[in-house]
């Protein structure tokens, strides 16, 4: 077998656990070579960052264990190196980038000590290490550089935190990057940003770069190899090209069937009554206006997605709405009944026809509730609805309406996987029988098999029982695929708003085409095209 | 600068009802005239003293001439010592001060120091011995431990002197009995700090770097780590500013917390009330110090 | 294991040496530790034990003095000598060449001034107590004669004036912390809280005492004092514990003065009947506390005040422990329609003295053992206090006080009327006859004063049974090795440097 | 991060698949309790702590108050005064093993009540104070400023002055000084939880504030308490003890650990024992709440659970499992 740069050989990491142990990886197996990006690609839980743990130490032992396996870095195996010995390699010629880089920055240090630090456990001296940071940041186009220095993490957005983390790792000019979902919380914009910066480095640098990322998209955009994984497993690897058009495993082509984006988009509903009609609301916390009066229209059974980047004020309109947070100005029509001046008497009985569905169905289920508490306790609060008795059959009716078993209703919580949990939010919204749910990025945290799933129950319930959606989102595609109108904001205001065909055929506005021309395609060679287009 | 302002009238209204309460609460306990003379002493003695000290007006008239002496800095004159309660206090206080100071300080360094390398290795024979033993030591009556420190140490090695003030000797048996108990407690906070801190993200991020360990615990941990730490530091030292009144008592030590388990005995109402304004007045100080840390350590508070 | 250990403290032994406190005291210098810290050096307040043992004949003297030591009863101090010139005016001759310690002399103004000084109403001192109702006149017949008229005529006012200090007539009329005095010492530095150090004065006018430095320091656990002087850090503890007297060498036992006793609320049946007074008596085994719960040395009670005192009464016999004779008794007065199933309150003072929690519940099973139903409370001293004194409050259940009276001055008259008088503020009875036989012996004289006074406490002991008397208490001294020192019934309220002498 | 994420999920997935028989919640408790050796003993000794407090007093106070100036300050160690003696006698003769175990009652009831209560107050106050409009936690916070600043001998003083110092009345007194601890936590606790989805579900749903509290916020509140109030329970012992040293405490004839420590004392040069063996029912009391308030924190926190989840026997059960 010829030398690889970096080779990951037949790696098999376990983790004890009260449930016994779980295999992590099994017998993993790839390589990556100067001025080569590969991609690992997995949804969570498929051990798709273990191996990038192992290569820089950071599997905590116990509970893990590395049953077997060789990671060969240019010659040496990293597995029966001193602890020293990785130390000296890890930050100088392997480096890593992390997703989340707020909580992965040490919030109490400004980022030049931080950026300086890498290099002087490196042995750099101290004046070279403080003329270098600011040449970094230069380089990762951090405005206002010198000042940049001295800022603590915190200061920063998502976007230019994610720029110091790409700072840091290429400080001591490392040989390879490993970098694990460098833009999954970032807006697509900024997404798009900062792969470019990735890209452009790689090209200068020549480095190996080691790409971890659930995102087909972003594989299309800056692979040139990839590998898929699946439950600890390597299923297929190949170049992006031949992994999409030519999958051969069956996971691999579950994946890119269930990559939204590419089925019809709706067809505008006839005119009829609207079921709510938003007029001019505003909303200021002191000078930052969230809400810059903001005014649309919503039918029943309709679906209207409200799209933007992060500050955009998308959530704030629904929690106006539902009057979890009170609107300065304005008025929100329900029904002809304004939401925004309504008594709380009435606000009780709207509540039974407005639900909501959260981004994180971690967060927004109880931990201490059982299934059927939870569900149940839209029948405690308005017993009007169904009585004592009922409750049990209807419980289980609601989650096989969502895709769950009856018997689903004893547990808790936690024994749910991401999706699983969500289609239990969602059966609680509907346990009240509402006639609008606004959905605040209910999809945007789960993986993509599965957000295929939870759009494809929300359509059903749209369609047989006739309920409107504001849909709250972030990822265009998906709003491609369940919209029927579309409204995109941007600080505070509305942008633009037309039928899911006007805006993502034909976009009015600027704002809109930057937006739409931001995302990325899952399939190589139209995202290639689109690249090239920008460029 | 306005939230410090907020803070100052917020406390100074508590104070002020702390105060109020303690006042009346206070004179509800008891005649000082009974306490002050002796148990023979004439009707007409007892009359005399009361009288003398206000102490027969109305309630309500001993506590305007009270607020209002207060108003004009007069915080009265204690009715045991004849000189102004303030007097009395502040002197007290001082030793207090000191006491807690010495001990906060070599507590939170033995704490920090100690709760950090046992937190690198959780469960392990170092953290297992030194959680144990620190736990042992918070269990026991401080009573207790003073006396026998003193068999021990005084009598029975004859190292230390038994009591009392003077030398830099006299400091270490008191010192060492009120370490204890803070020292427990905040060596479990450190410990437990250190513990969720080594699993944070950053952690992380300075291994990938390249960080050595001893850097990753002493730097890169332990400043986050210390912001709940400094919380509990803060309130244990309140604890103490309060007076250490066992390990004073014992060890003839002349603070505040034994002029406060006198003066409530002798129901001496103006040192009572003197001392909870000056140790009061101390804690908040203090926390604001904390504050001040807390900003000093971590620049996210400083905004 | 114990090897490591040997090695570790020897090494730490090696460390300290040069560090450790020496504090083995220089020359003529003594360290007493006290009991109970001082919190004002007032000489009108030098009666007050806490007080008295630091100024009292050390810094602050008296007209006369009562000799406790070898009982020749009232001996002259600033007064050379005096006479009683009839209709209640006493003469007292002064001593000449006495100055104070700010340097001014002592004449016969300063005798008056201290004494109108003390019972001013601008002051509240301890001295009107001993003097009551009875008005004092002072005339100056020269600057060392000073003539004395007390009105009613007042038998003992050589003794009264034993109790009062005299100050310089400038001295002002509020609480001094700074005492000036005749006495042998004068007060060098007090840091409160800390310590007070008497240093000797050149200029006294008696004869020089051996101590030249008093340093006096406080401790409140006696067992901590104790240790003190075994490690050499002071000389003298008058008071520890009996528990901690464990060194036959260096602790010395003492009567104290201090005489313990139930006071009885007669007003309350089941106590009103004296029956149950007696029963109550009888149901208490007195000797089984000497030696056991009490240190050796302590003396059963049958009267208020110990038996130095004048008119003491040895004829007067303790009530023997005798359970059956109570049971007898109580059952008898059941027969007369006693309650004497009432639940009686004994009510103890936590810090009385050492081991009073221990007395109380042996007394309080004791006279369950007997039949009564007892209930024991432990309460702090003010709250006791507001019980002990009238008035007494309405409705109050039937109590036993278990107090302790000091009567250390040589006279009953002390103590009587407000112990034993109907209008004695700690009084628990109200006998017309025990009025009388008071106030007939408080102004008898000599042999008469005696006798009626033997009478009195005979008369009460036997016939009115007024209160469960128990102990004169022992205290232990502990004295460091480099000094001598016996100690006295009166240690307790005074403590004269003068009687200190170095080996 | 990057490691624990996929592990939780992937032994979720396993979990749901599969979907098991949930082994008891009682067992799995007991069995994390056993991975921890001194939690265990901890635990046992305080279930001992307990049994004597319950039928301690019934069986033994007869002896226990029996005095016996013969057997005044017996040594320990000896039988014949009977096995009662074995820890010696106190001042008056009485059996100091008995009387501890009498005094287990008080001991423990006053530190449970004034526990409970303070925890109870402190809880109830806490949410108000965090979910409540602002005027009342600021009223509240400042309410406990004052509590906190007030002097708890003076509290004492007062309460055992104007009451009496009966057991009722020292719960009081320590409840009080304790309500400001639970006050801010559960405060600081809601201030945190409030803002979290579920909550916000509950409101969209319809939910009273009240049901909102008690539902939903103060089950995720109870386990910081639970916490808090084992290391209080020792905290209170301690002062019960030195309340009862400076005499303001419990009184005899009522008997507490810390008042026989305090009561002994002053024989420590003599008879060592009197106040030695109370002392040390009070550490290990302490130290058993101390160890068990440490596995508590561990048992209670998902991300520290499992190292009281690996055994060897785990490891060897789930290996063919998997395999």
């Amino acid at each position: 077998m010829a030398d690889h740069l970096l080779e990951v050989r037949n790696l098999s990491v376990r983790f004890h656990t009260a449930q016994g142990i779980v295999n992590a990886v099994n017998n993993v197996s790839w390589h990556v070579d100067r001025g080569e990006t590969l991609a690992i690609l997995g949804e969570s839980g498929s051990g798709k960052s273990v191996s990038s743990s192992a290569i820089l130490n950071l599997i905590d032992m116990p509970p893990g264990e590395i049953t077997s396996g060789e990671i060969l870095f240019d010659g040496l195996n990293l597995l029966t190196a001193t602890h020293e010995e990785r130390r000296r390699i890890n930050g100088k010629r392997i480096a890593m980038i992390f997703q989340d880089p707020l909580s992965h920055l040490n919030p109490v240090y400004t980022v030049g000590w931080q950026l300086r630090e890498v290099m002087r456990v490196h042995a750099v001296p101290a004046a070279e290490a403080a003329a270098r940071a600011l040449d970094l940041m230069r380089r990762v186009g951090m405005p206002e550089p010198e000042a940049s220095l001295d800022k603590y993490p915190h200061q920063f957005s998502g976007g230019q935190r994610q720029r110091i983390m790409i700072a840091m790792a290429l400080a001591m000019k490392p040989d390879i990057i490993i970098a694990d979902e460098p833009t999954t919380a970032l807006d697509v914009t900024v997404q798009a940003e900062v792969l470019k910066l990735l890209r452009e480095l790689q090209d200068e640098m020549g480095l190996g770069l080691v790409l971890i990322t659930h995102d087909l998209g972003v594989v299309a955009e800056v692979a040139d190899r990839v590998v898929v994984m699946n439950a600890g497993e390597i299923v297929e690897a190949g170049t992006p090209a031949e992994i999409y058009h030519h999958a051969k495993h069956p996971y691999t082509r579950k994946l890119i069937a269930a990559a939204p984006g590419k089925g019809e988009m709706n067809a505008p509903m006839a005119e009829g009554e609207a079921l709510l009609r938003v007029e001019r609301a505003c909303k200021s916390y002191g000078p930052f206006k969230a809400l810059n009066d903001v005014s649309f229209e919503l039918r029943k059974g309709e679906v209207l997605a409200v799209v933007g980047e992060s500050g955009s004020g998308k959530s704030t309109v629904a929690k106006a709405i539902l009057r979890l947070i009170e609107a300065d100005s304005g008025r929100a029509l329900w029904k002809g009944r304004d939401l925004f001046t309504m008594p709380s008497r009435e606000l009780y009985a709207m509540r039974r026809e407005i639900q909501m569905v959260f981004q994180d169905p971690t967060q927004s289920l109880n931990p201490r509730m059982s299934i059927f508490q939870i569900i149940s306790e839209a029948w405690v609060i308005h017993p009007e609805i169904l009585p004592k008795a009922r409750w049990k059959e209807r419980v289980a009716e609601l989650l096989t309406q969502v895709g769950l078993s009856p018997d689903h209703a004893r547990r808790y919580p936690h024994q749910f996987s991401g999706g699983q949990r969500q289609r239990i939010a969602i059966a609680r919204a509907l346990a009240l029988e509402p006639e609008l749910i606004i959905a605040d990025e209910a999809v945007s945290a789960l993986d993509v098999s599965i957000q295929a799933q939870v759009i494809e129950l929300l359509a059903k319930l749209k369609r047989e029982l006739g309920i409107a959606f504001i849909f709250i989102a972030h990822d265009l595609p998906v709003v491609r695929d369940f919209a029927d109108h579309v409204m995109v904001m941007e600080k505070g205001r509305v942008v633009e708003i037309g039928t899911v065909r006007e805006i993502f055929d034909t976009p009015a506005q600027p704002y809109t085409r930057r937006l739409l021309a931001a995302g990325l395609d899952p399939d190589p060679e139209v995202q290639k095209a689109r690249r090239r287009a920008v460029a | 600068m306005p939230r410090y302002a907020s803070r100052i009238i917020s406390s100074f209204a508590s104070l002020v009802l702390l105060l109020v309460m303690v006042f009346f609460l206070s004179r509800l306990t008891g005649d000082p005239a009974a306490l002050f003379l002796p148990d023979d002493a004439t009707p007409q003695m007892i009359e005399q003293f009361r009288e003398l000290h206000g102490l027969n007006d109305p309630m309500i008239v001993q506590f305007g001439r009270y607020v209002w002496d207060v108003l004009h800095l007069n915080f009265g004159d204690s009715l045991r010592q004849a000189r102004p309660a303030i007097e009395v206090v502040t002197q007290a206080f001082v030793w207090t001060l000191w006491l807690a100071l010495i001990t906060m300080a070599l507590v939170t360094a033995a704490a920090v120091v100690i709760g950090s390398l046992a937190a690198f290795r959780p469960g392990g024979i170092f953290d297992r011995i030194v959680t144990f033993t620190s736990l042992i030591g918070a269990s026991a009556p401080d009573f207790w431990v003073a006396i026998v420190g003193i068999t021990v140490f005084a009598i029975g090695l004859g190292w230390l002197p038994t009591s009392g003030t003077g030398t830099v000797w006299h400091w270490i048996l008191p010192i060492a009995v009120l370490f204890i108990r803070p020292f427990g407690l905040i060596l479990q906070v450190v410990r437990g700090s250190m513990v969720s801190a080594f699993g944070s993200a950053y952690v992380k991020t300075a291994r990938a770097k390249g960080v050595r360990d001893r850097s990753i615990i002493f730097v890169h941990t332990l400043r986050n780590a210390m912001l709940p730490v400094i919380t509990v530091v803060g309130d244990q030292a309140a604890a103490l500013l309060n007076g250490a009144v066992v390990v004073e008592t014992i060890f003839g030590f002349p603070g505040v917390g034994k002029l406060m388990i006198d003066s409530i005995l002798n129901r001496d109402f103006n040192v009572i009330l003197a001392a909870i304004m000056v140790t009061a007045i101390a804690i908040f100080v203090m926390n604001l110090l904390i504050d001040l840390a807390y900003a000093l350590l971590d620049p996210r508070i400083r905004t | 294991m114990k090897r490591t250990t040997l090695l570790l403290s020897s090494a730490l032994a090696l460390a300290l040496p040069p560090l450790a406190p020496a504090f083995a005291q220089e020359g003529k210098d003594v360290t007493i530790v006290l009991g109970e810290d001082i919190d004002l050096m007032e000489p009108c307040m030098a009666t007050r034990s806490n007080i008295g043992r630091i100024i009292m004949e050390n810094v602050s003297e008296t007209l006369t003095e009562y000799d406790v030591k070898s009982g020749k009863g009232v001996l002259p101090r600033l007064a050379e000598s005096w006479e009683d010139m009839g209709g209640g005016t006493w003469r007292f001759h002064l001593r000449e060449s006495v100055t104070f310690s700010d340097g001014s002399a002592f004449d016969a103004a300063d005798v008056k001034a201290s004494y109108e000084r003390a019972s001013s109403d601008k002051l509240t001192c301890e001295t009107p107590r001993y003097f009551g109702d009875t008005k004092l006149t002072f005339d100056v017949v020269d600057e060392h004669t000073i003539d004395i008229t007390a009105d009613p005529a007042q038998p003992i006012l050589p003794l009264l004036m034993s109790l009062v200090t005299i100050v310089p007539s400038e001295t002002p009329v509020e609480f001094v912390r700074e005492p000036v005095g005749t006495g042998p010492y004068k007060l060098a530095s007090w840091s409160p809280g800390q310590s007070v150090v008497l240093e000797r004065r050149d200029d006294y006018w008696g004869e020089q005492p051996a101590v030249e430095k008093a340093t006096y320091v406080f401790r409140t656990d006696p067992a901590v004092a104790a240790a003190m002087v075994a490690q050499g850090e002071a000389d003298l503890a008058p008071s520890i514990s009996a528990v901690d007297a464990t060194d036959s060498e260096t602790d010395v036992s003492y009567l104290n003065s201090e005489t313990t006793y139930l006071r009885l609320d007669s007003a309350i049946p089941p106590i009103s009947d004296k029956r149950v007074r007696e029963a109550l008596n009888m149901s208490i085994d007195r000797d089984a506390f000497v030696g056991t719960l009490l240190p050796e040395g302590t003396v059963p009670a049958v009267a208020m005040v110990p038996p130095t005192t004048l008119g003491w009464n040895p004829d007067v016999k303790e009530y023997p422990y005798d359970p059956e004779k109570a049971k007898e008794l109580l059952a008898a007065a059941k027969a007369d329609g006693v309650p004497v199933d009432t639940t009686l309150y004994l009510i103890g003072r936590s810090n009385l003295f050492p081991g009073v929690t221990e007395v109380s519940e042996a007394l309080q099973q004791m006279m369950q053992d007997v039949g009564f139903n007892v209930e024991l409370q432990m309460v702090e001293v003010a709250q006791q206090e507001e019980l002990y004194s009238k008035p007494f409050k309405e409705g109050r259940p039937p109590q036993m006080l278990f107090v302790s009276h000091d009567n250390s001055k040589g006279d009953p008259v002390f103590s009587m009327f407000f112990k034993y008088d109907s209008n004695g503020r700690q009084s628990g009875i109200a006998d017309p006859k025990v009025d009388e036989m008071i106030a007939k012996a408080s102004a008898a004289t000599g042999e008469e004063r005696t006798k009626d006074w033997q009478e009195l406490f005979a008369y009460l002991h036997d016939e009115v049974v007024p209160d469960v008397l128990l102990f004169h208490m022992v205290s232990f001294a502990r004295v460091g090795d480099r000094i001598e020192f016996t100690p006295t019934i009166a240690t307790n309220s005074m403590l004269p440097l003068s009687e200190i002498s170095f080996k | 991060m990057a490691v624990s994420s996929p592990l939780k999920a992937q032994h979720m997935s396993t979990l749901t698949s599969s979907g098991p028989a949930e082994p008891s919640r009682l067992r799995v408790v007991l069995g994390m309790l056993w991975r921890d050796k001194f939690a265990t003993a901890a635990v046992i000794f305080l279930l001992i702590a307990i049994l004597c407090a319950i039928l301690g007093p019934a069986l033994l106070t007869e002896a226990a108050t029996r005095q016996n100036l013969r057997a005044r300050n017996f040594a320990p160690f000896s039988l014949d005064q009977g096995w009662l003696m074995i820890l010696g006698g106190d001042a008056l003769g009485r059996p100091l093993l008995a009387r501890i175990i009498v005094a287990a009652r008080n001991t423990l009831m006053i530190a449970a009540g004034a526990v409970a209560l303070s925890a109870s107050i402190g809880a109830m106050l806490g949410l108000a104070a965090g979910y409540g409009p602002r005027w009342l936690g600021t009223v509240i916070m400042r309410l406990a400023d004052v509590i906190m600043s007030f002097p708890s001998l003076l509290l004492a003083v007062i309460v055992l002055y104007m009451l009496s110092p009966s057991v009722g009345n020292v719960i009081l007194v320590l409840a009080v000084t304790r309500i400001p601890v639970y006050l801010r936590t559960t405060r600081a606790e809601v201030l945190e939880i409030k803002e979290r989805m579920f909550v916000q579900a509950a409101q969209v749903m319809g939910a009273s504030s009240l049901r909102i509290v008690f539902r939903h916020i103060l089950p995720m509140v109870i386990p910081t308490l639970v916490t808090i109030a084992t290391l209080d329970f020792a905290f209170v012992m301690l002062a019960e003890s030195a309340l009862s040293f400076l005499g303001i405490g419990i009184q005899p004839p009522e008997i507490t650990w810390g008042l026989m420590v305090a009561q002994g004392k002053q024989y420590l040069a003599n008879a060592w024992w009197l106040a030695f063996w109370p002392g040390l029912a009070i550490i290990l009391t302490t130290l058993s709440l101390n160890l068990l308030s440490n596995w508590l924190r561990i048992a209670l926190d998902p991300a520290q659970r499992w190292r009281l989840e690996i055994t060897p026997a785990n490891k060897i059960g789930g290996g063919k499992a998997n395999g």
